[in-house]
């Protein structure tokens, strides 16, 4: 099987370049590639785009970018929790595409599965639908959405192995298999790496064909948005 | 006049057994805590959860579970984790029976507005278009008027919109109000101690008021 | 958890009617319904329109079905070896749609997922595009079909729980989880059922939402279409 | 002449070192004995698996694990399975590097026909038209001519095509072709004893002969 492991992070991220487009993986702060992210921030880039369900907070995850002014463009769903991310929004500093979260989680898995185009009923009516073709099917009105794809695409994984095949943890899931897919290099950082042979086939997420470089990650912090508890 | 927790009450009575739902955040997310014990549902988090349970005790918490709201959770028996695509698939597919979310602003033709305030709030729909675009039955919970005393149950919503002609019923605090297919809103039934010309004066858009309204009951 | 379980296939598809469209899963004889197939055979049942990638052997699988001339129509992507089968069609007794298997996964995917309509490129210039829209997206040539439904999905797999919850095995998964997602009623069948809690949330293939009814088959034959064999 | 499996061995040679491999059924299936030891390639069957083993020994048959062909098979290290829908998002998105096929007739602008023969085949296509629209190197194997003598590399395919301008090689028992970019076949190859004369011949389409053409070595 094909060895795709890589030693590090940095490693990892060394060719990614300015004004590359990029998919990041996660939920909030939840099953994002917190490795990638940090070699990221220690290369001098600029002008990147970035495509993420959210912007991380002020001081973790995709936020730490914004920070450093090295990113141009955000896609995402939805991009609360983060003052700095507002500043440079209403600034102007930062463009920013907002996208139903379904449409985002389809635009993406269609750039990698080979779509180029769908049909959705998200944002029909909506100023999400400017400029978009709109079409009845069966009495319901659908709006045309394309692909989306990324030059590097960036995921985390609970286990993976040395062919790249991923297994994910919980809700950590989230995005990060249809990012896998539709990154032209895909790395994937995990919790746990093992030989090849190692996961069982009938339970990977991620098939490594998808996978182009994967490591071993390190001293996870997986941050807690809402720590919400109960009593016992 | 309801809190919201008498709010998220009278919402849970609009539960059916065998239903999957998903609960929006704020007042939809404490609908969950009045669901009777003797109806079977399954509450979906289109981050990939069908199967939310109670909050975690403070051993429990793992950041890697987590709800739509960001908020750790646990899962309940018999519950499946799946991906994002697969989680609106499920949505945008019509499996979701019911949906309850919170709104700015609900116009007489069922339109709904909570994504948005032009030049003041710029932190996106999230998954609500998906939701709205898709749930075969929606209801709103939110409060009637917002705090500077303007009515949210409106002619035309004033907001950009999140979807047209979606929402089915709203419970605010002081009513249950149905939209009807036609258009127009219906009063169903008024909050405790609350007169049904409150409500007439509360609400802008066409409010059709028939015989006797109730008074709900918890 | 809302619980599906069914007594038996018997119970499952009681209510299957004449005409109706039905999609089965399987690839070859590999992961079929060989339960529910045999319940419906006992049914006088006819007019159906039947979605399946293949359409069994003369003897087994839909097959069955086609020699007691309960199928008025065919939508599949290969259905070699069947003798009876090609007899129908020649004869014109047999309606068949032939579509590219990718189309086809993809289309019943669609069904289930909400999306009217996308564009692949699979039968580009081939009479698979008759008729269809055909549209240039960054340079290439893609034609627009259309989600497929039914009104009873039946799938077979491997482990399933009380809640619908579902797990495949090998390359017996196939076609199955789209199918359970595009069924207005889907009817799994099951090697092994489980109380609902059993099965890891993490290793569930198609999530119970998706099945209306689950059963414990019995006495799986599992044909074998092309038994290959190595020395030692 | 080649024989098949000569045909298989000399196509192998055409793979390279970390590729995602789909082979069809019939000769493609015998290339995967030729592909050398040291090449890490993995081979994907469309109704769902990634790293396709060698043919089960008679005590490990498993009926829940066939290929396209619906031969039983094994799993090698480090395979992963899945459903028919991600199969074919893999061909479609790209992802599959090479695909190998059998083929009726292949015109010298690389449309291939290989599905149909109107009023007498009607098995239908398979995923061979998901596979040629999608994949970036497509290599053809096949006999030159047909049982009755007619050429099957042609100016214009006479059958109902399966893709259009996607085929790049061509290895048959006579030669290895190329399929040039602006259209017209050219002889890398030719089979041990077989002169290009005889290739001309026997090739309809247009038949670019540059310089002195090596014999196949294996």
């Amino acid at each position: 099987m094909i060895n795709k492991t890589v030693a590090n992070a940095e490693v990892a991220v060394a060719d990614v370049f300015s004004n590359a487009v990029l998919m990041l993986g996660g939920f909030g702060l939840s099953g994002i590639p917190e490795n990638s992210i940090k070699a990221l921030l220690a290369r001098d880039l600029h002008g990147l785009t970035c495509i993420s369900n959210n912007a991380g907070v002020d001081d973790f995850g995709i936020g730490l970018m914004l920070q450093k002014r090295m990113v141009k463009k955000m896609i995402s769903s939805y991009v609360g929790e983060n003052a700095e991310f507002e500043r440079q929004l209403l600034s102007g500093e930062l463009e920013v595409e907002l996208i139903p979260q379904g449409t985002l989680a389809e635009r993406v898995r269609a750039g990698g599965a080979g779509i180029p185009a769908f049909f959705t009923p998200a944002g029909v009516g909506t100023e999400v639908a400017d400029g978009k073709e709109l079409r009845e099917f069966d009495g319901k009105l659908y709006l045309l959405e394309r692909w989306l794809k990324a030059d590097f695409a960036f995921v985390k994984a609970w286990k993976g192995d040395t062919a790249g095949n991923l297994i994910f943890k919980g809700t950590a899931r989230n995005f990060n298999p249809m990012m896998a897919a539709a990154g032209k290099i895909t790395i994937a950082e995990v919790e746990e790496l093992v030989p090849a042979g190692e996961l069982n086939p009938n339970e990977i997420h991620t098939p490594g064909i998808y996978v182009q470089r994967i490591f071993q990650g390190k001293d996870y912090e997986k941050r807690i948005e809402q720590r919400t508890v109960s009593r016992k | 006049m309801l809190n919201k927790d008498q709010i998220a009450q009278r919402i849970a009575k609009e539960v059916q057994n065998g239903q999957y739902i998903n609960l929006g955040i704020g007042i939809p997310t404490l609908v969950a805590n009045y669901i009777p014990d003797d109806l079977e549902v399954v509450l979906q988090s289109e981050n990939g959860l069908l199967g939310i349970g109670p909050f975690p005790t403070e051993d429990k918490v793992d950041p890697d579970l987590i709800n739509a709201g960001k908020q750790t959770i646990t899962m309940s028996k018999g519950s499946a984790l799946f991906n994002s695509s697969e989680s609106f698939a499920m949505i945008r597919g019509g499996h979701v029976h019911l949906t309850i979310l919170g709104a700015m602003e609900v116009s007489e033709n069922g339109d709904i507005a909570n994504w948005k305030i032009p030049g003041k709030m710029v932190k996106g729909m999230g998954g609500a278009m998906d939701l709205v675009a898709s749930a075969e039955n929606i209801i709103v919970a939110m409060q009637h008027c917002s705090k500077d005393g303007q009515s949210k149950l409106l002619k035309e919503c004033s907001l950009p919109i999140t979807g047209i002609r979606c929402v089915k019923k709203i419970v605010t605090d002081l009513a249950v109000v149905e939209v009807l297919p036609e258009g127009g809103f219906r009063l169903l039934e008024r909050a405790p101690g609350v007169s049904v010309q409150e409500i007439i004066d509360k609400t802008e858009g066409r409010m059709l008021v028939e015989g006797e309204i109730p008074e709900m009951s918890f």
